[in-house]
């Protein structure tokens, strides 16, 4: 192995870590503030360091701080397999991050003639792992549920383990389908594949090749992260908290930090396998690199235009009325920020400048690119991040029995015709 | 490293599989044990399929686990089906194969 | 010798997750047990270059076996009362375990005398597995499926209530 | 073709079976009757054809069909001979079947049934043309035991009535006892002749190498045989009774054609009893014995089809002493010509039994030479025929038997024969005379007769007139057509023509005497037979052989079935039984707990054998020293 293949090896298996970890806290801010927003209120902004907020994200780090102090308590019922109770949501959330290990965010970087894949794993079968190592996350709900040795977090994990059972059939079937259609398992080859054009001028994403597959693949994966409109693991109307019931402190936080986590890499996997991955339509990595001037001359064009918008909405949000004696550092905070960002895009724009007119690199060129795919990879995953969050906020839940109907009477022989069809087509095709 | 150490495993988790089947009165753990010895079987064809080089071996633990899966089905309902009529899941309860005196 | 630690540590995690299965009282322990020997069992299907075997056990043995059993068991709500008292546990464990010595000796000398040098020339993917299972194994394939549909079947009709009518046991 | 004439009657036999029992009670009266009575026309034709095959000169037809049975070098094929003799038989019964099938279809009109009587029928005639076409003997037993099938379900064709059951149940289990006479000489057969090819002709052939005791109980075994399929003393009980089946029956299968097995069988086996003249001399004394018994026992008689019964049987006996002295060719010619004028008497008389509503009694019937003139027309002749009368039919063959017998010096053959022919013109007359032209005893209205009914009694009634020309000896102006086409190892008769004129004048004068009796005696006015003294009672009681054979066989074995039932099988083979199971009840109780109901202990049951197992094969490999 040569340095540069340890050398991003590292990189993406600390940038996978970074994408899947640092999210959390985002999503959980996301989460309250888009709450907060669609219920006519202004959710958690008052949190600062220093007189930063950013936002209010600082809210998240306070909670973690909080849940870490917190006492590590067991409920007094609970006599046998208090290690298993309090390592069942480490299975979940361990469970949830490896899942994200395998999804590529950026495309496969050629140094020295070494191709090496930008993902912390580097497998060729990414999907078959999502499918086997997302299925172990249950069994952390189950074995805690069990062990809470209370109705609520029995009930909670029997609903989350028939749950899943029932929505793997109809997930795995969707990607099989995707299997066929790209005729890969890798997370990788399927980006390529959807780099092309379908039908001569539509992008050959997932979402339009195979509609119904894709809408069935989502559907499944909002079932498989407990998300609403499936929220039948836990309910605070029937059944609590569900299995995270008897849960405190880090054990509730890893139940939770692992939620997110799932919904992560069901957005990650989403967008990988039906929005493209990494790539913007219409512009592959092999248009990237022939036309670079071009794209980094486009670059330098949307960048100042994005950054000067995103300052003036920054400034006129981060203020406050005169009539308030202090503004708790928010002049200072947005001060630092305007200079942060301007400092920001000026370097981008000389870096780029370089590359685009002085500079004759090919690696640096393709170094540039994949920050580019990342940069779309990052902005398409919390993308769907928030559609997932506005899902939950608006659509009403689905009582358990209609989860279940919904999964075997229409979910299943729906993906199972659209297999046949699928393959119809390519044996036609093929012949 | 030589398949040896791959065949002692695959002896000794078919031993410790047949070992929980005869002695645990516990229907679950039997039927575990039961998975375990199979699991046990197609450890020794992944093995073969390295030391003959060849897929076949691997097909046939391929299909070693569909009969897994299979036998997971008939013996879970079984289970549940012994557990309603007894309100036990103790394996010793289930005599109706014991004929009645003469 | 990664190779040779790296079978120690998964042999170990198998080892000692099938002998709590078999130890366990609790059907939950016995089951994060078989939980454990099968991650190891996946662990060391890689390790013999069968990626594709190694997901699959995972899949099945781990996604679904697994899983299914956890809900069996909170299905018949198998609290401690109604599990079954083995006062002898041990005792049987430790009668059974020699009357099975005899038979691991046997097998274990009758498996060395397979083949045993691992040539591990070829990454047995799904690719591999999908070729030979639908050219060659096509028959034996067809027959699984119809052995799984058969189960299932048997399965929901062993599972429905009706039957409670037709005494199986005592 | 050969084939075709044996599966034609089974496979018609087969549909019409189907059919009948699809929808029992519906009536497809034109369906049954062009089915079961045109295969059988059909079959005459092609039976016609084939004769003319070899009256025309060829030697005999094969037709191999395939290997039934083979063992080693033990084959037994399924294959059809048609030579002289089964020729003659096969024209015979094909015709006088063809013409009893459409009598049956005028008979049989009103009963219920219809269907199912013509699948028994059409299964009987192709029972019977494989009993003659049958090339080996296993064949020919094959045929021989569906003829005897056929007969029983078509005597019990009535089964509502319980003696009728009796009466099939009777005529079976005497067969059985023929039959088991007839495997056993086959059996025997096969046994002596060591393994060569085992048909008519090999055996022929092959017949001299053994030795001649063997022969002569292979002979008697066979007869045995003959004895129970065609009534003769002691194995004749059954006929009588088997009149209890409707009259088409009792025309065919009792008179004309299954009754003659037997000595179609003697004389099929002739090359075998040539070389056994003691054994023949029996037969020939059974079959005279047996005519004079049932011509005395049917003097007494007054059921109209039970005096026909016994004449059959007489007439049989006269077969039999033919076949029993050697001369076969005379006994197959009496056969033929019987065939003719006996179905045509049983027609006959089923045609005044439909016209009399069932009424079997000749005593009360009287007077029908007016109202049935066609019937009495051709029942004179069937009379005459049977009589001995010339020229009709059967003058031609009896004399020819009864000359045979005198040539041959066995007279006492010869006069028992000769007065046989008396009584027979008596019994009769007795019965034509009663019934045509003695006075009514009641006025009937009379059922009408369909023309199915009447027209084959004329065709049957010119058959009989004039069948024994076939045979004329040269002494009556003929060649003997029969005795040489027929070709059989006949003893050979030196007679003068003076001589046989002598004798045939005896007859016709025995047979006139008997007319002139029967018209004394029963033509002005009949009355049914008293029983005065002891002879009359003797004889109206059918010399009470039916109470000899249940004093004899039936309550003894009784007497032993009640001992063996009550006394010896409960107490000592069950009582030993007995406490052997209770023996192994007891150790099996003990060994029962072994059997806890628990699956673990089975399983450690068998675990602790395998263990076992593997230290021993351990201790082998040499892993543990």
């Amino acid at each position: 192995m040569s340095t540069a293949a340890i050398l991003i090896a590292v990189v993406s298996f600390v940038l996978a870590a970074l994408l899947a970890l640092l999210t959390i806290p985002v999503l959980v801010w996301l989460e309250r503030r888009i709450a907060s927003l669609i219920q006519d209120r202004l959710g958690p902004n008052r949190t600062n360091i220093f007189g930063f907020r950013l936002g209010g994200v600082v809210q998240s780090f306070a909670d973690v701080v909080k849940l870490l102090l917190k006492e590590e308590y067991y409920p007094s019922h609970i006599k046998m397999g208090r290690w298993l109770f309090m390592l069942a949501p480490v299975i979940t959330f361990s469970a949830a991050l490896l899942a994200f290990m395998v999804i590529p965010f950026a495309d496969t970087l050629v140094i020295e003639g070494e191709a090496l894949r930008l993902q912390a794993l580097p497998v060729s079968f990414g999907i078959l792992w999502y499918l086997a190592i997302g299925a172990i996350g249950v069994l952390g709900v189950i074995f805690g549920g069990w062990l809470s040795h209370n109705k609520y977090a029995l009930l909670g994990a029997a609903r989350a383990g028939s749950m899943v059972i029932s929505y793997e059939l109809p997930l795995g079937l969707s990607v099989i389908t995707f299997v066929m259609t790209y005729n890969t398992l890798d997370f990788n080859a399927m980006v390529q594949y959807q780099s092309g054009t379908f039908l001569g001028f539509l992008p050959a994403w997932g979402i339009i090749v195979q509609p119904l597959a894709g809408i069935i693949l989502i559907i499944s994966l909002f079932a498989e992260t407990n998300r609403n409109p499936f929220t039948v693991a836990e309910g605070e109307s029937e059944i609590v908290a569900g299995y995270m019931t008897e849960h405190t402190a880090m054990k509730f936080a890893m139940y939770f930090m692992g939620e997110y986590v799932a919904m992560n890499t069901a957005s990650a996997v989403i967008i990988t396998m039906l929005f493209g991955g990494y790539q913007l339509p219409y512009l592959s990595t092999e248009t990237l690199t022939t036309h670079f001037t071009t794209f980094a001359l486009a670059i330098m064009i949307v960048l100042p235009i994005f950054l000067t918008l995103f300052i003036r909405w920054m400034r006129k949000n981060n203020s406050v009325r005169k009539s308030v004696s202090s503004d708790g550092g928010r002049a200072f905070e947005t001060k630092v920020l305007t200079v942060a960002l301007i400092t920001f895009g000026l370097v981008v724009e000389m870096l780029l400048l370089y590359l685009a007119f002085f500079a004759e690199e090919p690696l640096a060129n393709a170094l540039t690119i994949a920050l580019f795919q990342l940069l779309v990879f990052v902005v398409k995953l919390m993308a769907f991040n928030i559609f997932f969050i506005i899902i939950r906020w608006t659509v009403p839940r689905f009582r358990y029995d209609q989860v279940q109907r919904l999964g075997w009477h229409y979910l299943l022989p729906l993906s199972l015709l659209n297999i046949l069809v699928t393959a119809l087509i390519i044996v036609g095709v093929g012949s | 490293m030589s398949a040896h150490l791959f065949f002692l495993l695959v002896a000794l988790l078919f031993s410790i599989g047949l070992v929980g089947v005869i002695s645990r009165r516990n229907l679950f753990v039997v039927y575990m044990s039961v998975e375990l010895m199979l699991s046990a079987i197609t450890l020794l064809f992944a093995t073969l399929s390295q030391t003959l080089n060849s897929a076949n071996a691997s097909v046939m633990s391929l299909l070693t686990i569909a009969i897994i899966a299979a036998e997971a089905a008939l013996f879970l309902a079984m289970i549940i089906h012994l557990y309603r009529i007894n309100r036990t899941l103790d394996s010793e309860q289930c005599t109706s194969l014991k004929q009645e005196a003469l | 010798m990664l190779e040779l630690s790296l079978f120690f540590i998964l042999a170990l995690f198998t080892l000692g997750g099938s002998i709590t299965m078999v130890v366990s009282f609790q059907p939950l322990f016995s089951a994060f047990g078989f939980l454990i020997a099968m991650l190891g069992l996946a662990g060391l299907f890689a390790l013999l270059n069968n990626q594709f075997l190694a997901l699959a056990q995972i899949m099945v043995s781990v996604g679904a076996v697994v899983i299914l059993s956890m809900l069996t068991i909170m299905t018949v709500n198998a609290q401690v009362q109604n599990l079954p008292k083995e006062p002898h546990k041990f005792i049987w464990l430790i009668l059974s375990s020699f009357l099975v010595a005899p038979i691991t000796v046997l097998i274990y000398t009758q498996l060395n005398t397979l083949p045993a040098t691992l040539k591990g020339a070829e990454t047995i993917t799904a690719k591999v597995i999908g070729n030979a299972l639908f050219t060659d194994w096509v028959f034996p394939f067809e027959i699984v499926s119809i052995l799984l549909l058969t189960a299932m079947v048997g399965a929901i009709v062993i599972g429905r209530k009706h039957l409670l009518d037709t005494k199986a046991c005592s | 073709m050969l084939s075709i004439i044996v599966i034609l009657p089974f496979i018609s036999a087969l549909f019409l079976g189907i059919l009948y029992l699809s929808n029992p009670t519906k009536k497809r009266y034109k369906l049954y009757t062009l089915i079961g009575s045109g295969v059988p026309t059909v079959i005459a034709f092609i039976s016609f054809g084939l004769f003319f095959k070899l009256f025309n000169g060829a030697p005999s037809l094969h037709e191999d069909l395939f290997n039934w049975i083979a063992i080693g070098d033990f084959e037994i094929p399924v294959a059809f001979t048609l030579d002289r003799l089964s020729s003659i038989m096969l024209v015979f019964i094909s015709g006088i079947g063809a013409l009893i099938h459409i009598y049956a279809t005028g008979y049989m009109r009103d009963e219920e049934g219809y269907g199912k009587f013509f699948s028994y029928f059409n299964f009987f005639m192709g029972a019977m043309f494989l009993l003659i076409l049958a090339n080996n003997p296993i064949m020919m037993f094959i045929g021989w035991e569906l003829v005897g099938l056929a007969s029983y379900l078509l005597i019990g064709f009535y089964h509502q009535d319980h003696d009728n059951i009796t009466a099939a149940n009777k005529a079976f289990i005497l067969n059985r006892v023929g039959d088991f006479g007839f495997i056993m000489g086959i059996a025997l057969l096969f046994i002596s002749l060591e393994g060569t090819a085992f048909t008519f002709d090999a055996i022929a052939l092959n017949i001299h190498n053994i030795d001649l005791q063997t022969l002569t109980w292979i002979g008697i075994l066979l007869f045995i045989g003959a004895m129970g399929k065609s009534a003769q003393i002691p194995l004749y009980v059954w006929l009588p009774d088997a009149m209890a089946g409707p009259t088409p029956v009792s025309a065919l299968i009792h008179a004309a054609t299954m009754v003659t097995a037997g000595v179609y069988m003697v004389a099929r086996y002739s090359f075998l009893y040539v070389e056994i003249p003691q054994v023949g001399l029996f037969i020939a004394y059974i079959g005279a014995f047996s005519a004079l018994f049932a011509a005395i026992i049917a003097t007494y008689q007054s059921d109209i089809k039970k005096i026909l019964a016994y004449s059959t049987m007489s007439q049989l006996g006269y077969m039999f002493i033919a076949v029993g002295l050697g001369a076969y060719s005379s006994g197959v010619f009496h056969v033929f010509t019987h065939a003719f004028f006996k179905a045509l008497l049983f027609m006959g008389a089923g045609a005044v039994i439909i016209a009399l509503h069932h009424e079997q009694n000749i005593f009360k019937m009287g007077g029908l030479k007016k109202q049935l003139p066609l019937v009495y027309v051709t029942m004179f002749v069937a009379t005459l025929a049977i009589s001995g009368i010339a020229p009709f039919a059967g003058f031609f063959s009896k004399d020819a038997i009864l000359a045979s017998a005198f040539a041959s010096e066995h007279y006492l053959i010869w006069g028992i024969g000769s007065f046989t022919a008396f009584l027979t013109a008596f019994y009769m007359f007795r019965l034509l005379f009663t019934v045509f032209i003695a006075p009514a005893s009641s006025e009937n209205k009379l059922h009408s007769l369909p023309k199915s009914m009447t027209w084959p009694l004329v065709v049957l009634a010119i058959g009989s007139a004039t069948a024994g020309f076939l045979g004329r000896n040269e002494a009556y102006g003929g060649e003997n057509w029969m005795g040489h086409f027929l070709a059989l190892p006949d003893m050979v008769i030196h007679l003068s023509h003076k001589s046989e004129y002598l004798l045939g004048g005896l007859n016709m004068l025995l047979g006139l005497s008997g007319m002139f009796l029967a018209y004394k005696m029963f033509a002005i006015k009949s009355e049914a037979p008293q029983e005065r003294h002891f002879f009359n009672r003797l004889v109206i009681n059918k010399f009470y052989v039916d109470t000899l054979y249940t004093r004899i066989f039936v309550q003894p074995l009784l007497l032993l079935s009640h001992l063996i039932a009550n006394v010896i099988d409960p107490k000592l083979f069950d009582g030993i039984i007995t406490t052997l199971s209770q023996g192994y009840l007891l150790v099996g109780r003990q060994f029962s707990r072994l059997q806890s109901g628990k699956v673990r202990l089975y399983a450690i049951q068998i675990l602790v054998g395998i263990s076992l197992m593997s230290y021993y094969m351990l201790f082998k490999l040499g892993v543990l020293g």
